[in-house]
């Protein structure tokens, strides 16, 4: 991967930045949960943050993007407004879906985020068909469908690919590959190794990268975008990483291996991107924890605000059904 | 329920009329797509013609003949609806609409909802089904049920070429998904076509009576008018409500039917078990409390797959002989 | 409907009550297999822990853990049942069961008929389901009516352990293919489990009452409990019957009770339109037409996705509130 | 393929009586619907004759094969009788299956044949759950999942080929590729151009052959079936071939390329292995005239018992929804 472009000191600080956005809004969430003041299924992307964050550089309000209840670190990296996102995880009228989505629902079409779903699989057919659209609508967008490495394994996958690449979508398919899918490893999922090598079989591009490393996901995600905004179709991109938190936060984890739990924590791309733009002279401990407090702030405003906020009406059951409400 | 049509109609077969309102449709509006297996033109314009000339006409960008994929076909259209088109996928026979029943289920119907109103799924699934050709278990069966128990997406069956028509047109520009059933036996049945829209929501008195009302959709309501002139013949008047749109249904409509004649009886080619029918007995049953001369019947499939086997298979499905002889019963 | 038990029954949770099943029914005959996501105890046995131990004590041949693969969950079980076996598979929502939609009704549910008898389908699809920790529109929805409507499958839910236990041992050593609904709320609520099997098809009569029936199943004979306790001191004497077989649903046992009260309330949490309480409710309006002393009534869950937000939640499926209302107002 | 094994004399000459079976058999069913003496949807297998045919020099009764509503070849190819075949396809009781299933459902487990659906790519699943219950019997059986390339394109093939590689079972994927899904070509629905290179998606070995050249389809077979039956698990194999009378009995064809018709119309396997037989010195003509003649005597005793068989009585609609006949 030596001759794929890079990210540059700027665009690096820059990922960092979203990267740190969604640990940091991570961490908030968490302590709220375990303080019983904000109660929901939380799939934690604790550990995945550069795959979004460096992803994100290439893509604009217009491109399109669709991901999983797992997907909170790809909504904040394209831009999700945080006092939104924190009302509709507190269920109040005032989120982005009203109360009505939840986090696995998260949904913000303004800024091109156009479905959150609770069912493996399923954020591949649909991605494909706003990669349709993009295509009929000749503006270049693109639409990037996440999605773990257990999806992999799903119909829905095979048929999303074979379409896409079929028809030339500019679609981009991002793996997640955290190694784990809820309780199972790969090794009891899959005969291949990498998920990318899976790309040969659709006549699509594949490629595996570290998802932890911003160089690798940058590059990587720039050669598939402009890729598909030339109109030359999908490409696969298999991002190797891993989730801290387990699957549902909450579980005991005792399905995972510990060698392999201690030889991710070494790898946790945070600490380790944080170290580099100190080392690299890129940002000055000062401006990290700068941009880490203010950061910070947003999140106290966006917490307050939704926690203040009022839940929805009992009658929001009979609107948004239909375009018409009903009787 | 709707007004009688008054303009110079001209006749037309149930594949015509429908393909003639794609073509409208097409015409009208451009973001109006069309994809699914064989629907275009190099492929025969759809296996029974219902799509013929749309793809030679508007182009293979926006009439997409597809892989056998009916997860990716009902994606497509989910993901380009939402992205601001309105697409019309169809899905070959009914039986196969169980292979993308989540996308149809678990999103077209729900994410308008779950989004908070933020996106909508105007999507049209088009699909056909009917016992009457043999093709068994896996090729007939009607599943409206399903579906009408489905908050967020709506369900069109129509049983004559005007209706066809008229409510493609409705479910195209309507801003929900829409299931479209076709009965493929009444497929080359002839019609008047007024070229008007029919709104979804509202039935259609199919024959006026007095006596008992008949509530039916699709094949159904030729089956009832069958039983209709018979029993004419003996002094029954039935009124057949043709219900067209199965979800929401014309609550109003039939129940007014109903209070009028004060005895009722559905017909659906479905399993009559946990069918559509039950929902419609059990309103007319609990809101005209009191007021119906006869219990509210039903008639429906037999609980079993369809069979291939001729006789079996007219065994099936309620039978003109079946729906008279029930309506006589309600006579007492 | 069947007798109160008799044996000195063990407290358990439902978890416990199926695990118990599952591994009585494993050892009592070998030819019992388990397959699903996470089942096996490298997995944690169940996300829920209800297929805990299984793999351990019987190995991972015939407990297998699968990788996230609905239509090759189902296939594998329809194929080794074809083959001789008896598997349980799991799907671990119930909203998951519209991913392999075909193989359930398609094939595990018609192979017998279209067969002429020559193959069967002893499969069990066990599943989870219910609103409660706001897990939302794609995770919370009941959708029994959908399988009650699919002739060739029968479906069971438990509300609680006893009928659990012994539904479980009657689903997996019944020759035909059954969805064996749980309910995530009451998971592990204890209740006493009498060791017997459950016969399919009969309701149990979980209260004894005089002026109105209740029919429900799962967590709202829990509701119902609650409302007929308030009802009581109202002097509203109420009988409650847990359907716990929908389909085939214990007809002769709803209509004894029906008969008896005279007043009749259908309860369910799943979407209260087109769900199975029309079938039952119309049932009843057909069968004791003229004897009823008011319409019977039905209450289900709204007609939308289940929200995420807790007092919407909350609002979705009937509580104990509405349910007393509508006896009320039957009462009149 | 040089060195795959190759059929002897006596092989060779069973696989084309039972090509001649399929051949005559179809020939039969039309000329029976062409006079209106039959009535059904009737998706002829004609040109397909020799992969089910040499295929099942391979199997026993005890193996087991799922096919789809083009499936006859295959039927007969393992041995279904005739008479109860023919019952069937009348719709009379004393058909297979009683007249319930038709010529979409044909099953006949006694001889293995376990499923015929009518629904693309479900005949995979439900062979892997088959080879399942093989493995767990370990009586070394094997099964089998006939299906044509327009089912790989759909979620089941995915899902299936991975669990059967997974679990390592006796599973074949016999995918019949006859160019065609209904009116589709194969450009129009993927775009590699090998179905048999998927089977690197799931760490399987794939393998082309030439569908209509006896000796490549029993090679090919031979080593997957043996290498399923020593435990080593499931194999892809794409034979390549055509079916002459279009999808669907009584269809237009206005789809087909004109001159790919005419090209595979020179490949008509039936023609050439009559006459290899005769150039070999397998056979004389006197032999291959009997053989045809005695199983055109077999097919009028099967019509003739069929047509004047029962149908079935009404209350049938009762019997075998579930193992207990409905009240
Ligand atoms: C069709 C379907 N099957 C099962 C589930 C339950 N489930 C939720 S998340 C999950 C694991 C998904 O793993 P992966 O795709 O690797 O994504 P990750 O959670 O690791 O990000 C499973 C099995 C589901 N939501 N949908
Ligand atoms: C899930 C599903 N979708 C669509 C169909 C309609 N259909 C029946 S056969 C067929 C073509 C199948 O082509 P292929 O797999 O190549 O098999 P072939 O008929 O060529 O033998 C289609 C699309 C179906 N039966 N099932
Ligand atoms: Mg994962
Ligand atoms: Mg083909």
């Amino acid at each position: 991967m030596s001759n794929t472009p890079k990210p540059d000191a700027a665009t690096l600080l820059a990922i960092w930045k979203k990267a740190t956005l969604i640990k940091l809004n991570d961490e908030r969430i968490i302590k709220q949960m375990m303080a019983g003041k904000l109660v929901m299924p939380y799939y934690s992307p604790r550990g995945q943050e550069i795959i979004p964050s460096a992803l994100s550089m290439h893509l604009t309000d217009d491109d399109y993007i669709c991901t999983i209840y797992r997907g909170i670190h790809d909504m904040l990296a394209k831009g999700f407004p945080l006092g939104e996102l924190w009302a509709e995880l507190a269920g109040r009228a005032t989120g982005t879906c009203k109360g009505k989505g939840g986090p696995m629902h998260l949904t913000h079409p303004a800024k091109g985020m156009m479905v959150t779903t609770g069912i493996v699989g399923s954020s591949m057919p649909i991605a494909t068909g706003l990669g349709w659209a993009a295509k009929l609508d000749g503006k270049n967008r693109v639409s990037v469908a996440n999605f773990g490495d257990g999806a992999a394994n799903i119909g829905a996958f095979h048929e999303s690919m074979n379409m896409a690449a079929l028809w030339k979508l500019p679609v981009i398919f991002m793996c997640q590959n955290n190694l784990y899918a809820e309780h199972t490893s790969a090794a009891d999922s899959r005969v291949v190794d990498r998920i990318s090598a899976r790309a040969d079989a659709y006549g699509m591009p594949g490629v595996t990268v570290d998802g932890n490393d911003p160089d690798e996901v940058y590059g990587a995600t720039k050669i598939a975008i402009e890729r598909a905004r030339a109109g030359e179709g999908p490409t696969l991109i298999e991002a190797v990483t891993f989730r801290f938190n387990g699957h549902l936060l909450g579980e005991a984890g005792t399905y995972m291996d510990k060698q392999l739990y201690a030889e991710c924590q070494a790898k946790d791309p945070m600490p380790i991107l944080r170290a580099r733009l100190l080392t690299e002279g890129i940002a000055t401990e000062d401006d990290l924890v700068a941009v880490e407090a203010d950061i910070n702030g947003q999140i106290d405003v966006a917490l307050a605000a939704a926690m203040a906020a009022p839940f929805p009406d009992p009658s929001e059951l009979k609107r948004d059904v239909f375009a018409q409400d009903l009787a | 329920m709707t007004e009688p049509k008054t303009m110079t109609p001209k006749t037309m077969t149930m594949v015509e009329a429908i393909n003639k309102a794609l073509h409208d449709a097409m015409e009208a509006d451009p973001k109006v797509l069309v994809l699914g297996e064989e629907v275009g033109d190099k492929e025969g314009g759809g296996v029974m013609g219902v799509t013929a000339g749309l793809s030679t006409k508007f182009g293979t960008d926006r009439v997409k003949s597809t892989p056998i994929t009916e997860q990716a076909i009902i994606g497509a259209a989910i993901g380009a609806s939402i992205g601001g088109y309105r697409p019309v996928a169809e899905i070959m026979l009914m039986n196969f609409i169980a292979v993308p029943m989540d996308m149809i289920v678990n999103h077209a119907a729900k994410l308008r909802f779950m989004s908070g109103g933020q996106t909508s799924v105007p999507i049209v699934i088009r699909t056909m089904t009917g016992t009457g050709f043999q093709t068994g278990g896996q090729h007939s069966d009607y599943l409206e049920a399903w579906f009408a128990h489905t908050a967020g997406i709506k369900v069109v069956a129509p049983s004559c070429p005007d209706d066809g028509y008229g409510l493609m047109r409705s479910a195209i520009e309507d801003n929900d998904p829409v299931l479209f059933i076709e009965n493929l036996p009444t497929y080359w049945n002839p019609g008047p076509v007024s070229g008007q829209h029919v709104p979804i929501g509202k039935a259609r008195i199919a024959r006026e009576g007095t006596d008992v009302t008949i509530v039916a959709h699709s094949l159904m309501v030729h089956r009832a008018a069958a039983a209709a002139e018979e029993l004419a013949k003996e002094g029954i008047s039935v009124e057949i409500i043709d219900l067209r749109t199965i979800s929401p249904w014309d609550k109003e409509g039939v129940l007014a039917s109903c209070a009028k004649t004060g005895r009722a009886l559905v017909v659906h080619e479905a399993v009559r078990q946990f069918g559509i029918g039950a929902e419609i007995a059990s309103t007319i049953g609990d809101e005209l409390w009191g007021t119906m001369k006869a219990p509210v019947k039903r008639l429906g499939g037999a609980f079993s797959a369809v069979p291939f086997s001729k006789p079996l298979e007219d065994a099936f499905a309620p039978q003109p002989a079946d729906i008279a002889a029930t309506v006589k019963l309600l006579m007492g």
